[in-house]
């Protein structure tokens, strides 16, 4: 049954998480495979549009590229999301929320860094207001190069990041 | 915003993450049951200090971060920037050089409409309305795309000219696709006009006078649909607009059904006047001969002095007022969004309206937070 | 009305209080204008002269001259003339009357000019930050002095 | 043994439960399929491809990772409303499926239904355990202390008292043309005639109360997404989540079953088809599952192709124009009766 655990971290105003035993158990067996093939044919990701990325994001998921088609499909609440998409400029007044954000998701959860002012502040790395080194702070999968990077770089994300999950080596999951 | 709650009031925060705006921004609203009674707008989420790295950038440096002031207007903020420079330094733009910034920029306003039109009718629930606006903007970015190397932030400008000439051919593709593109302008028309459910939605919801709009300051569409003609393309002509053959759109209603009619007759003005550039654009070179601008003016000394510069954004006036002290560098810049006092409007606008209607009025301001926080 | 009797009806208004104006080109004519009295100023404009459109109010620094100018560019929805005109303060103290009496939507852009320069706007209705985060108030980021600037956090640079 | 016979077995009955119990999760996972392709098709695009042939096996996929992710229950939530929630909700859903019959076996002009349970009184037992729902989404949005949540849920309160007044004065209408409340017998009733042509105003009341019932759009103001992130299931996370969701699926089924047997002739066929044994063991149940799938495609599709309505709008509708609609249909019939046709 889920356990109560008291060392988690405590997020403001937030969450307390238990652990799902099924999935402890099935970490320990070849099930694992079974688990992964369903987690990485369906990354639901979190819809949240940052900056010039952002539309980018959006054309993403839509009628053109289409993501539904690898079982990809944006969610509004982070509660149904299994991937977050940093993208854009993350500033010092924004990054709590988004930590919230992340908190809130349950996990297995991955990260894209997405374009370069995620990756390390972009043509805004001097500024006053924006936060350098995102990827200290989040757990980042897949980085996506490009100011902002096409669609296809982002459906291409997504399919390092199914590889990745496939062989066991994301940063997501605890094996 | 009073933080006290009476009875059966609850303070509900909408964002800075919330499906309603591409950005980040956050709504704090006060209800009463589904009325809201009192709101406030937070901004600032992705404020990037954009006017501070622009005082640290050389001139041509600077083109490649206004780009990213609006993402759905990139080259409209280009122009008002390049624009700035342009009146300092006293540059004349070549002909073929204007009418090619024209063209850009009337398909950047055809697909930043496209995009927030789209937005929009997802808004009150009608998802598929956002696919179809979609599948065609990709048709206008790719037109983008193959002129300017990129699909959202461009650094196509240049002082004195453009970087590259229209690619061989650009006018058939434009006539191809303009030619889908003014069936789907047509059927989102008709889709709108024929929906009851769409028009019950919007017809009457978020009334914004014409005296309310000019104190808050709106300019753009929300503005042309409250009834007042005014556009800078027309009150103060830059480029070659003056040569050029269009109206301004106007509506009556001052509704969200209005706003988003505004934008629906001006991606045909918009058509129409790229197909005019197209006959018109004479041959000849893409910066002012003579001169040492070009592509590339790697450094760049712009006489002292200020000038205020304003274009008409997708959006409304988009201004920058630059004060050179004659170096490489401007001394200060500043920006002035036309989103900046929409936003601003937001909380009387919505005050007594029911949830749902907070959404589709937002909405239909077609807002760009990026711009907004710069 | 062009450019010229504006800036004329303007200064017989307002004889000790407008000084150093300029007619640029017909549709852009600059003013200075005394701190003390400008939101008067903005009435008149207002009313009189059809500036209804307020399109920008912002600050400049000037550390060499230890001044702060606060400039508010005033359009129009009836003619196209744009008058700036502008307010200077000390640098060490600058404190200006509020014009959201006049122009409503001054508001956020004098909050916005409070924070990143530390103008203080007296009878604002609501004077507190507005994109920055509460912690950097007094740090008045767009001054030419600001150290923080450049920001060297990042790592990740070649 | 005679085949009825076996059909009244108690242990028989409870062995057909269970497998419609699995056919309706199965019939889910389709409608969720079609849901997405169908979306996919109206809306210019291919939807699930990767995942099996044209993404078959999408639903799998997705319950396999939604059945693993972290359970998380909030910290100021009510814990035991918080999980007892889906169940509630699964639990209302299954409480209605025990009374439909999912098609019938046609012997020698005698009728079987199919289904786990006969009562006398099954269209009012559907009719009040489907209420029940209700219940558990005001416990998910109640116990997720969530302020979105909340108001999905006000919504869904305020648009259920709206719309189960017509529904049930539409189904009366119906219990009274046929003469009974049991609904097998209400589907039996129409033969020859389908009652969608003896009281076209009663199927229309009807099939817009039902959408609201379910909240499919235009009546989907307890999720509406852009406004209230995910309504009342915002908290939820992995498989409770799927259990909400799939209650919904279900009751969509459900739903287009009811319309089927109320007015769309339930399994009727005319009485040479059914003359044959094997003939009249398959068409009926076949026939009647085409129908109840073609209902379902229409409501899917007409999910994708309105906008929503607002909530006060969604009020307005069911007591200024459906009410009166739904007693004038009642007026109808009843006129109908007394002249006896």
């Amino acid at each position: 049954m889920a356990v109560e655990q008291s060392d988690y971290e405590e997020v403001p105003g937030v969450i307390l998480t238990d652990r799902n035993a099924i999935s402890d158990f099935l970490k320990t067996t070849k099930a694992q495979d079974v688990l992964n093939w369903g987690r990485k044919n369906s990354l639901w990701f979190m819809v949240n549009a940052m900056g010039c990325c952002g539309v980018e994001l959006l054309s993403t998921g839509m009628a053109h590229y289409d993501t539904d088609r690898f079982g990809i499909i944006p969610r509004n609440s982070p509660r149904h999301a299994d991937v977050l998409i940093i993208s854009g400029y993350v500033t010092k007044k924004y990054l709590p929320a988004l930590k919230k954000i992340w908190d809130q998701m349950p996990s297995p959860k991955w990260v894209i860094a997405f374009g370069d002012c995620a990756i390390s502040g972009g043509p805004f790395y001097e500024s006053y207001s924006t936060r350098q080194n995102v990827d200290e702070i989040f757990p980042v999968d897949v980085f996506v190069p490009g100011c902002p990077p096409r669609c296809e770089a982002l459906i291409q994300a997504f399919f390092e990041l199914q590889k990745k999950i496939e062989a066991k080596q994301d940063r997501g999951t605890e094996y | 915003m009073d933080e006290k709650v009476g009875p059966s009031e609850m303070i509900v925060h909408l964002g800075p993450q919330h499906p309603m705006m591409p950005g980040p921004f956050r709504l704090n609203a006060k209800l009463r049951g589904e009325t809201v009674v009192d709101s406030e707008v937070e901004m600032g989420w992705i404020h990037k200090g954009i006017e501070k790295i622009l005082e640290n950038k050389t001139y041509l440096q600077g083109i490649t971060i206004v780009d990213r002031i609006c993402y759905l207007a990139a080259l409209t903020n280009e122009e008002a920037y390049v624009g700035c420079v342009e009146k300092l330094a006293g540059i004349e733009v070549p002909p073929r050089a204007q009418y090619i910034r024209v063209i850009m920029e009337e398909l950047s306003r055809i697909q930043s409409h496209l995009l927030g039109m789209g937005e929009y009718a997802s808004f009150v629930g009608f998802v598929s309305m956002f696919m179809y606006t979609i599948r065609d903007r990709e048709d206008v970015m790719t037109l983008m795309d193959s002129v300017t190397g990129a699909r959202v932030t461009h650094s196509f400008l240049r002082f004195g000219g453009v970087k590259d000439d229209l690619p061989e051919g650009f006018k058939d593709d434009v006539k191809r696709v303009f030619a889908s593109l003014r069936k789907a302008v047509d059927s989102y028309e008709e889709l709108y006009s024929s929906d009851e459910i769409y028009k019950s939605r919007t017809v009457g919801i978020g009334v914004l006078t014409a005296e309310v709009a000019k104190d808050i300051g709106v300019s753009g569409p929300p503005l042309r649909a409250t009834g007042v003609a005014f556009d800078i393309r027309r009150d103060e002509p830059y480029l070659v607009y003056p040569d050029l053959d269009f109206k301004v759109c106007v509506q009556k209603a001052g509704d969200v059904y209005a706003r988003v009619q505004v934008r629906l007759d001006e991606m045909r003005e918009s058509m129409y006047i790229i197909e005019q550039c197209l006959d018109q654009i004479p041959d000849g070179p893409l910066f002012p001969e003579g001169t040492a601008y070009g592509r590339r003016t790697p450094v760049m000394r712009v006489p002292a002095g200020e000038v205020f510069h304003r274009v008409e954004d997708p959006r409304g006036e988009m201004g920058f007022y630059m004060i050179s002290d004659g170096s490489d560098k401007p001394y200060r810049v500043k920006i002035r969004g036309p989103v900046y006092p929409t936003l601003q409007g937001l909380p009387p606008l919505i005050k007594g309206v029911k949830v749902a209607d907070i959404v589709a009025i937002a909405g239909s301001m077609d807002t760009c937070t990026s711009e907004v926080d710069r | 009305m062009d450019a010229n009797t504006m800036i004329d009806s303007l200064s017989t208004q307002f004889p000790d209080a407008i000084y150093d104006t300029k007619v640029e080109s017909k549709i852009r004519i600059i003013a200075k204008v005394k701190p003390e009295i400008v939101t008067d100023v903005c009435k008149y404009l207002k009313e009189n002269l059809s500036f209804g459109h307020l399109c920008c109010e912002f600050g400049v620094d000037y550390p060499g001259r230890n001044e702060i100018e606060v400039v508010y560019i005033i359009g129009s929805y009836d003619h196209s003339v744009v008058l700036t005109l502008k307010a200077i303060l000390p640098r060490d103290n600058p404190e200006i009357e509020s014009v959201v009496p006049v122009f409503w939507n001054a508001n956020w852009y004098e909050r916005e000019t409070y924070e990143l320069f530390g103008v203080k706007y007296l009878n604002h209705p609501d004077l507190k930050p507005l994109v920055l985060p509460e912690d950097m108030l007094g740090e008045w980021p767009l001054r030419k002095d600001y150290k923080g600037f450049p920001n060297k956090a990042a790592k990740n640079l070649v | 043994m005679e085949l009825p016979e076996i059909l009244f077995n108690p242990l028989v009955r409870g062995i057909i439960g269970i497998c419609l119990m699995s056919a309706i999760f199965l019939g889910a996972m389709a409608a969720v399929w079609f849901e997405r392709k169908l979306s996919a098709d109206i809306q210019q695009r291919y939807g699930p491809m990767r995942t099996g042939p044209h993404g078959l096996l999408q639903l799998v996929a997705d319950a396999i990772k939604l059945f693993t992710k972290e359970d998380i229950i909030p910290k100021n939530a009510d814990r035991l409303l918080f999980v007892a929630a889906p169940i509630m909700m699964m639990g209302s859903v299954f409480l209605v499926l025990v009374a439909i019959p999912f098609g019938a076996i046609i012997i020698n002009g005698n009728t079987y239904p199919i289904a786990a349970t006969e009562m006398d009184i099954s269209i009012l037992y559907i009719e009040a355990v489907s209420a029940i729902s209700i219940i558990g989404i005001f416990m998910v949005a109640y116990s997720s202390n969530n302020k979105y949540s909340l108001l999905g849920a006000f919504r869904n309160f305020a648009r259920m008292i709206g719309y189960e007044v017509p529904l049930g004065i539409s189904i009366v209408s119906v219990a009274i043309m046929a003469g009974s409340l049991n609904i097998v017998e209400i589907a039996q009733a129409q033969h020859p005639l389908w009652f969608v042509f003896k009281q076209p105003i009663g199927f229309i009341v009807f099939f817009i109360a039902l959408m609201a019932d379910m909240g499919r759009l235009p009546f989907d103001q307890n999720e509406s997404e852009e406004e209230l992130i995910a309504g009342w299931i915002t908290e939820y996370t992995g498989m409770r989540f799927g259990l909400g969701f799939f209650a919904e699926y279900i009751h969509l089924i459900l739903g287009s079953m009811l319309v089927v047997l109320l007015f769309l002739g339930g399994w009727n066929l005319p009485a040479v088809l059914t003359s044959n044994t094997i003939l009249g063991i398959i068409l009926p149940t076949v026939f009647f599952l085409l129908k109840v799938i073609l209902v379902m495609l229409f409501i899917i599709m007409l999910r994708w192709a309105v906008p929503r309505f607002r909530i006060d709008q969604v009020v307005d509708i069911s007591w200024k124009k459906l009410l009166p609609l739904a007693l004038l249909n009642l007026g109808w019939v009843i006129a109908l009766g007394l002249l006896g046709v």
